[in-house]
């Protein structure tokens, strides 16, 4: 983690632009986006670690991250249509499969990962029901649904960091090689959380370390060397929240390490790790958006990669 | 009952492929970016300039450059004003205020009725159109009989009225401000200006 | 699809699934005539029913409009150039930023001697139609999709405002409008051009500083004014988004400028954001196995 | 241009890609300016000045084009022994009388000519009755033979009388009163003479702006002097272009609704001069005067047939009788000044605003808060139809709806598109435009309202024996029943050959005996060949680059006036590159791009006969056939109130001392000397101080004059959404003002406020040694409309241009103050306060008369 206090200050080299105008036009998302790239992310997580219980038999890990995993799918849904200007033609997203978009393509992943662990946590309900065909069949068929919404958790989980990478915003293109771990470890490290609550075997503790592990050296690499376009997640609101969701981390898996005999701690430290996972979700997304707003994150990196394209 | 499930096969085809993934997987456009994805509505787009029932040439009404307009009207409204390419003055070119001369015409701000202030009031009445033209006329005749000269000091004609005063006609046809002119020449009232003068 | 379809020089229409295509259209708008009449912002609103975009005095010399948005698809941008030395010396020393504003409060720049010389740039203008549009590629729904005449259009009876256009345009030229959800930019007229029309903005502009035609055609005529102009002494005439190999594969609606582009608020060195998205999805692809690595490793160690 | 006529501006770009030279004359750095080679700021009000000073380049150095001035000038012309120049009389001419400061112009005339010269009394009428704008068609009367000096050595002769009037406009001069350094000075002269001459030419391009100034004609006589001077008149890319404002400006002077003249440019009846009809026929075409006036019997007599008909017989001098007669001014500003002395009753406002449109808004309003009635036809709601309640008069109490006497009818109008008809141009071309859509609701064109109108007062008079209503009994009255038709009107302006019932084709026929008719006389041949010229639309891409087949040009479809000059004596085009009409001796006639400026086949060695008149009394060489003696006039004998001249005098309101002369402003200029129509002090007055600076104030591309058209709309209302003041900088500085912030500017008459625009177009200017500021306003604003401000007009007061009577409200002095304006009441005060620190308090009045050695005779009006 980079000391904090004041960063070199980039020299105020003399720029032009249009009244101080943006040049590029930071995306008209709200917060619901935010949210999405967390709950995504926690889907994502939870599913893997569902299907780690499924796999080592620890019932209550699998019913935990397939329960979680429902919910996160269910609040993803509902933040991806509500941030929609026309929310009515959310089905327009399946009109084509485009290679060239990562929202299309996210979109059949998501669809796709939805339906299994859709299906995967409704076969959890099998006991209540009275015995018959259905509880008979459902658990098997719960099994293949958790193992397939498991392996299309890594995509889930990382699309949407090619999704952000993928505009003209500054600061989120730069970040295109570092930012899909950062979403991969974020992701595993809130499944980890869920688990933490839930079942706080040895595994999630392992899956939480190396979640946070993942999460740290994407975060501490898009802080640092990216030059001028590292400036938006190092200061102001989006440094904020990313610091603290640095704190967050490392409380969570001290926590998860120290604490191993204590229920509590283990929760403690799984909600910590969950919310950490949120706000630095929320950091990402704020640091794009001022690297949008400010021309002199265009100009300045444009012009110097022009001088060194004319050497 | 065959009948009825061929249509709804046929609807199914035909649905499917209008699916652009359909269109993407069998046609020439497999990344989704151009033909496979046009909607109907755009493939049938058109000009409204091209299904106006006529087009008058007109003149623009704003300054003295005078260039060409063309109006294309359909169902008796004015759907696009702009510039006439045959014009030698402007050849097809207009304006800012040139080419909004479709709000000028069109705009719901435009007065479409007779207005009436009386003496003190406060604020405006509706009047109806034929009514207005008689008080105007009968206040024509009152003030240009109150305010008659036949003859100056010396006997010499006047002829005149300086009890009525009009103003415009910069932006009037010739033809209107040939009949105001003539009408009020011939009551005697010559107190007539316009934009020129300012 | 071709070998440049995410990339480099490429006939778009053709590449994008048109059988034996019209030639590409487009716009060259040659700044050096514009004389900042907005009568292109008018034309173009007139023809589109566009909703104006409230009353504001900017500031910006003559521009009150402020860009381009979902409510205005030409824009005209105004840019007053003192060139009094003490002006540019002042700045220097002062270290600020030149944000094109007349500065009133800078020292020393109240000068006796009536300016020595001055520039008013006025340029006029308009989505750029790139070879590789960001917004296309990446609009999720199909609604942004590449015409037949090689234009880019956004289909109004698609689109669900999802917002990604808006973020992906390296130009930020494509905009949500407020209470209508959609995204809206220019189509360059799509129905009017369909007929053998010209866009309304070519066909008002009375110095013919935006004109338009067949892109080759407008790429020759661009390259003869700016040899035109640089032999009249107008050293700093360039040409801007013309160059098939800049990072949008060149513009379907390209300039003449007579300054930097950030000047007018364009940027310097735009790069469709679809070049790197391969290497994105294999970034992607590496930290997926690693994340299901982590799984595996943690739950496959000892049982615990 | 590009700002107020940006389609005609294509022009300019169009010349400039083919190399020519574009320079900018204008206080402030326009969009025009933007794409010409050369801006140059001038003083607002000191242009006489600046073009005097290239007149001194041009004579100072002989670059005139000699054999064109020899040939079509009166440069060799022997001016009057007694005549006396401003060098002498320290800023007057010969023939000054300060009890009506008017001229006795006779001292002017040519040497052996001056009983021709107009003696006080005419000159004074002439002010009164703007008699300058009948010389828009036609040139002031004048004797035929006149004495010359062709080699121009006589120092009494035109060109030496030049050279000595402007010897001492010198570069240093123009610095001096406009601020121009002389580099620049004598850059745009280089430019001038270098581009004109047998080979090139110059085209010089006003907007008519130019007519606001006290001075205003004399502005566009210096301009016709250089192009003279330098063979530019009658030639390809040469002459003198005035951009005029309105769609058919040019319309409403050759068919006027204005008070001083009839259709065609004949003047309307004066009580005294006028009193018979001959002696009115005699004063248009002044017997024994050569030149195409001369027939002018004929075009009176044409038109008093087609207003009265059958009833115009030669025995009741064609309905002469029944016109009415001027007795003096009567123009829109005494009219707004008699309104709020109460003698007006009615007012008809057709498609103009002049609570916004008209110099000091604060008269116009109240004076139409005085009458008892009030009309206003407009397609939108304008500020004249809500002066009495949402005027600014309201907010300060001087007026209230309760008790403001005035009955106030709004009648809806077509527009352009609802309506068919003619709008004349500003190159006097005809175009015809065809009705798209009928008028919404009660919405009806002019011709409607006036039709019926007319109708109905026929009929109230239907059966009356007062002899002043023969007039409108007698009047021919037939259009058609409910929408009168248009083409019916536009053939009865063009006339009748009454005996056959056939539309004429030139004005050429038209006969003094009663035979024909003709509503307007230069607008003969409309219908040439019983064809509505007017809506001819052939493509200009299928003519030549005349393209004389679109629409049709008066007088007789010409679309180069005095063309005559683009050819030499002898017929032959001055230089090939630049032939435009010449002589054809094979055809024996004059042919050319365009209809020929002369007589079809008079050769150009045609000399008069000894005492011939008229028509038969133009020589071949005598380009400019409408001037009483053939001649362009560098030097106006007679025609002109104001001086033969141009001479340079300080606006009506200045903060510069005049360094030429004594006499600090023009000395004939009108004048409205009352209390409710103040002038700022101007030396050699005290407290010009009080207003330190000068402003001007013009248009934006995006608004149109009042508002009424453009401030409705919202696409032209987010282009330029709020009244706003630009200052320069340095201005800015001094008084404290905020970009963006907002400002008020005072003057005697009003305090208005304004939003701020600091920029570099406005520069400051060195006159006389020290620092002038300048700042602009544009003039749109009003109450009324999607956006609202105060209206710059307020600002500006009455203070009349003498030849036409149009007001200085292209420059004045005034104050501005960071902050917005008092309201209430407390405005009132906050002007008065600055009118008694200026001095203009009752009993002050503004000396007219300055010179050193006049003693302080205030001339009477």
């Amino acid at each position: 983690m980079s000391k904090r206090g004041d960063r070199p200050m980039v020299p105020r080299a003399e720029f032009k632009s249009y009244y101080g105008r943006p040049i590029v036009r930071p995306a008209p998302w709200t917060h619901d986006i935010a949210s999405y790239l967390f709950t995504g992310g926690l889907a994502a997580g939870s599913a893997l670690l569902a299907a780690g219980g499924q796999l080592t038999r620890r019932p209550r890990l699998r019913r935990a991250g397939r329960v979680a995993s429902l919910g996160a799918v269910a609040a993803s849904g509902y933040f991806l249509v509500a941030d929609l200007g026309r929310p009515a033609r959310f089905h327009h997203m399946l009109r084509v499969a485009k290679p060239t978009s990562p929202m299309s393509m996210g979109t059949w992943i998501f669809s796709a990962f939805s339906a299994a662990a859709g299906a995967a946590a409704i076969t959890e309900a099998a006991p209540l029901l009275p015995p018959g065909f259905f509880r008979r069949v459902l658990p098997p068929v719960g099994a293949a649904a958790g193992l397939g919404a498991a392996v299309v958790a890594p995509a889930l989980a990382t699309y949407t960091a090619v999704l952000l990478a993928d505009t003209a915003t500054p600061s989120w293109h730069a970040a295109y090689p570092e930012l899909p771990f950062v979403f991969a470890g974020s992701a595993l490290a809130s499944g980890a959380g869920v688990g933490l609550i839930a079942d706080p075997a040895p595994p999630v503790r392992r899956m939480a370390v190396l979640g946070a592990a993942l999460e740290l050296y994407g975060a501490h690499r898009i802080e640092t060397t990216k030059g001028i376009l590292s400036e938006p997640f190092t200061s102001g609101h989006a440094g904020t929240l990313l610091r603290a969701g640095r704190l967050l981390t490392a409380a969570g898996i001290a926590g998860a390490l120290l604490g191993r005999r204590s229920r509590v701690v283990s929760a403690l430290s799984g909600l910590s790790l969950l919310a950490a996972s949120a706000i630095t979700r929320f950091g990402i997304f704020e640091g794009g958006m001022v690297s949008a707003r400010d021309p002199k994150y265009t100009v300045i990196p444009q012009r110097e990669r022009l001088a060194q394209r004319n050497e | 009952m065959p009948g009825r499930t061929k249509v709804i096969l046929v609807g199914v085809r035909t649905w499917i492929e209008g699916w652009p993934v359909y269109r993407q997987l069998t046609g020439t456009d497999p990344l989704g970016r151009g033909a496979a994805a046009q909607s109907p509505r755009s493939k049938a787009l058109t000009a409204r300039t091209e299904t106006a029932d006529r087009v008058a040439k007109s003149v623009c009404p704003y300054c003295a450059v005078g260039c060409g307009q063309r109006i294309f009207v359909k169902d008796e409204k004015v759907v696009q004003i702009e510039g006439d390419p045959d014009s030698p003055i402007s050849r097809g070119r207009l304006c800012p205020k040139g080419s909004a001369s479709l709000s000028l015409v069109t705009s719901p701000r435009r007065q479409q009725h007779v207005l009436y202030r009386k003496p003190f009031g406060t604020d405006w009445e509706r009047l109806d159109l034929e009514t207005a033209m008689d008080m105007i006329a009968d206040r024509v005749l009152t003030a240009r009989e109150e305010t008659w000269e036949d003859n100056d000091a010396e006997g010499r004609p006047l002829n005149r009225t300086l009890g009525i005063s009009s103003l415009g006609g910069a932006t009037l046809d010739n033809e209107e401000n040939y009949l105001i002119k003539k009408l009020f020449t011939a009551l005697g009232a010559i107190q007539i200006e316009n934009q020129a003068r300012i | 699809m071709g070998s440049n379809s995410l990339y480099g020089p490429l006939d778009p229409a053709p590449d994008a699934g048109y059988v034996d295509a019209p030639p590409r259209m487009g716009f060259f708008t040659d700044t050096s005539v514009c004389i900042g009449c907005k009568a292109c912002e008018v034309a173009c609103k007139e023809w589109n029913a566009i909703p104006d975009d409230g009353f504001n005095l900017l500031g910006q010399s003559y521009d009150n409009t402020g860009g381009l948005s979902a409510n205005t698809w030409r824009h005209v941008a105004f840019i007053e150039q003192p060139v009094v030395p003490s002006l540019t010396d002042a700045l220097a020393a002062a270290g600020t930023q030149f944000l094109g504003m007349p500065l009133s409060d800078l020292p020393g720049r109240v000068t006796e001697a009536p300016r020595t010389d001055f520039r008013w740039l006025m340029m006029s203008n308009v989505c750029k139609h790139c070879t590789h549009a960001g917004c296309l590629d990446v609009c999720p729904t199909g609604s942004l999709f590449r015409t037949e005449f090689g234009t880019v259009v956004v289909q109004e009876d698609i689109c669900n405002g999802c917002g990604y256009c808006i973020a992906a345009c390296p130009y930020g030229v494509i905009d949500r409008r407020e209470d209508d959800g959609r995204a809206w930019k220019c189509t360059l007229c799509y129905d009017r051009i369909g007929d053998g029309l010209t866009p309304a903005c070519a066909q008002a502009c009375p110095t013919q500083s935006i004109q338009f035609g067949e892109l080759d055609e407008l790429r020759t005529r661009a390259a003869e004014r700016v040899d035109a102009l640089h032999e009249a002494g107008v050293e700093s005439a360039r040409l801007y988004g013309h160059s098939e190999d800049d990072g949008v594969g060149g513009d379907g609606a390209f300039f003449l400028l007579l300054d930097e582009p950030e000047v007018y608020g364009l940027p310097p060195d735009p790069i469709v954001t679809t070049r790197d998205l391969p290497d994105m999805w294999k970034r992607a692809g590496i930290a997926a196995l690693a994340m299901a690595a982590s799984v595996a490793v943690s739950f496959l160690g000892r049982r615990g | 241009m590009a700002e107020a006529h940006p389609v005609g501006f294509q022009w300019v770009v169009e010349a400039k890609n083919r190399g020519a030279k574009v320079i900018h004359v204008d206080p402030r750095f326009s969009r025009t300016s933007a794409l010409a080679h050369t801006h140059v700021p001038v003083r607002a009000g000191a242009d006489i000045a600046f073009l005097g000073g290239i007149v001194n380049y041009i004579l100072e150095n002989e670059k005139d084009f000699r054999e064109y001035v020899l040939a079509y000038t009166n440069a060799s012309m022997i001016v009057s022994e007694d005549f006396q120049d401003t060098e002498d009389l320290d800023g007057l001419f010969s023939g000054f009388d300060p009890s009506t400061n008017t001229y006795d112009q006779s001292s002017w005339m040519y040497a052996g000519h001056e009983k021709h010269g107009q003696e006080h009394g005419e000159s004074h009428v002439q002010r009164e009755t703007a008699a300058g704008q009948q010389h828009e068609s036609h040139g002031a009367p004048l004797p035929g033979d006149v004495p010359r000096d062709p080699t121009l050595q006589d120092p009494r002769c035109v060109y030496q009388i030049l050279r000595r009037h402007y010897r001492r406009y010198t570069p240093e001069v123009v610095e001096r009163l406009c601020g121009v350094p002389q580099a620049a000075f004598l850059e745009v002269c280089e430019a001038w003479t270098a581009n004109s001459g047998r080979e090139r030419t110059t085209a010089l391009v006003y907007s008519v702006g130019w007519t606001q100034h006290s001075v205003g004609v004399q502005y566009i006589r210096t301009g016709a002097i250089i192009q003279l001077l330098l063979g530019n008149m009658g030639r390809p890319g040469g002459g003198v272009l005035a951009l005029r404002g309105h769609a058919s400006i040019q319309g409403s002077t050759d068919i006027p609704t204005l008070f001083n003249l009839l259709p065609g440019y004949l003047p309307m009846p004066h009580h005294e001069q006028h009193e018979t009809f001959q002696q009115w026929i005699d004063a248009i075409r002044h017997p024994g005067q050569k030149g195409f006036w001369a027939n002018a019997e004929a075009y009176a007599v044409s038109l008093l047939k087609a207003y009265f008909g059958d009833a115009a017989t030669a025995e009741n001098d064609w309905g002469y009788g029944w016109l009415p007669r001027l007795t003096g001014d009567h123009g829109t500003y005494r009219q707004a000044l008699d309104m709020i002395d109460g003698k007006i009753k009615g007012y008809f406002l057709l498609g103009q605003n002049p609570a916004v449109g008209s110099a000091h808004g604060r008269a116009q309003r109240l004076g139409m808060a005085n009458l008892d009635w009030l009309v206003v036809r407009d397609l939108y709601m304008i500020e004249s139809a809500t002066f009495w309640k949402n005027g600014p008069e309201v907010a300060t109490g001087e007026i209230t709806p309760e008790t403001c006497r005035t009955e106030v009818f709004l009648f809806p109008a077509a527009s352009h598109a609802e309506k068919e008809g003619t709008f004349t141009q500003t190159q006097r071309i005809l175009q015809w435009r065809e009705q798209a859509v009928e008028p919404p609701g009660d919405a009806h064109s002019e011709l409607w309202f006036f039709y019926h109108l007319g109708k109905r007062i026929r009929a109230r008079l239907a059966a009356s024996t007062l002899p002043r209503d023969k007039g409108i009994q007698n009047l021919t009255w037939e259009y058609g029943d409910d929408e009168p038709s248009s083409e019916k009107v536009l053939q009865e302006i063009n006339g009748y050959d009454l005996s056959t019932g056939d539309l004429l084709s030139t004005f050429n026929q038209m006969k003094p005996d009663g035979t024909t008719s003709g509503g307007c006389w230069i607008y003969t041949g409309v219908f040439a060949d019983g064809v509505n010229q007017a809506a001819r639309r052939k493509p200009g891409r299928e003519q030549s680059w005349v393209a004389p087949e679109w629409g049709w040009a008066w007088p007789a479809n010409r679309r180069t006036l005095y063309n005559r000059a683009s050819a030499d004596p002898d017929g032959n085009p001055w230089s090939s590159r630049k032939a435009y009409v010449w002589w054809d001796p094979a055809a024996g006639e004059w042919t050319g791009h365009d209809v020929p400026d002369f007589e079809k086949t008079k050769p150009p060695s045609y000399r008069p006969p000894e005492g011939a008149t008229g028509v038969e009394a133009i020589s071949g060489d005598d380009a400019f056939i409408m001037q009483g003696d053939g001649k362009g006039w560098l030097f106006a004998p007679a025609g002109l109130i104001d001086g033969p001249m141009p001479t340079h005098y300080e606006p009506a309101e200045s903060m510069v001392r005049n360094p030429l002369y004594g006499q600090q402003a023009n000395p004939t200029r009108k004048v409205y000397d009352r209390s409710d129509n103040p002038t700022n002090p101007s030396p050699p007055e005290q407290h010009t101080e009080v207003f330190p600076y000068v402003f001007s104030t013009s248009r934006l591309t995006e608004h149109h004059t009042a508002g009424g058209m453009s401030r409705q709309l919202a696409y032209l209302s987010e282009l330029q959404p709020e009244m706003f003041v630009e200052v320069s900088p340095a201005l800015a500085a001094e008084r404290g003002l905020d970009h963006l912030g907002w400002a008020h500017i005072v003057t005697a008459r009003a305090a208005i406020e304004a939003r701020v625009l600091v920029t570099e177009r406005l520069t400051p200017l060195r006159i006389e040694g020290r620092i002038v500021h300048q700042l602009w306003l544009p003039y749109h604003w009003g109450s009324e409309g999607l956006v609202t401000g105060d209206s710059a007009n307020d600002l500006i007061g009455i203070t009349l241009d003498p030849n036409v009577l149009i007001q200085e409200s292209k420059v004045g002095t005034c104050d501005i103050q960071p902050g917005r304006r008092p309201v209430g009441p407390a405005l009132l005060s906050f002007v008065e306060d600055y009118r008694r620190r200026a001095g203009l308090v009752p009993g002050h009045h503004t000396p007219i008369v300055t010179t050193h050695s006049a003693e302080d005779a205030d001339g009477e009006q």
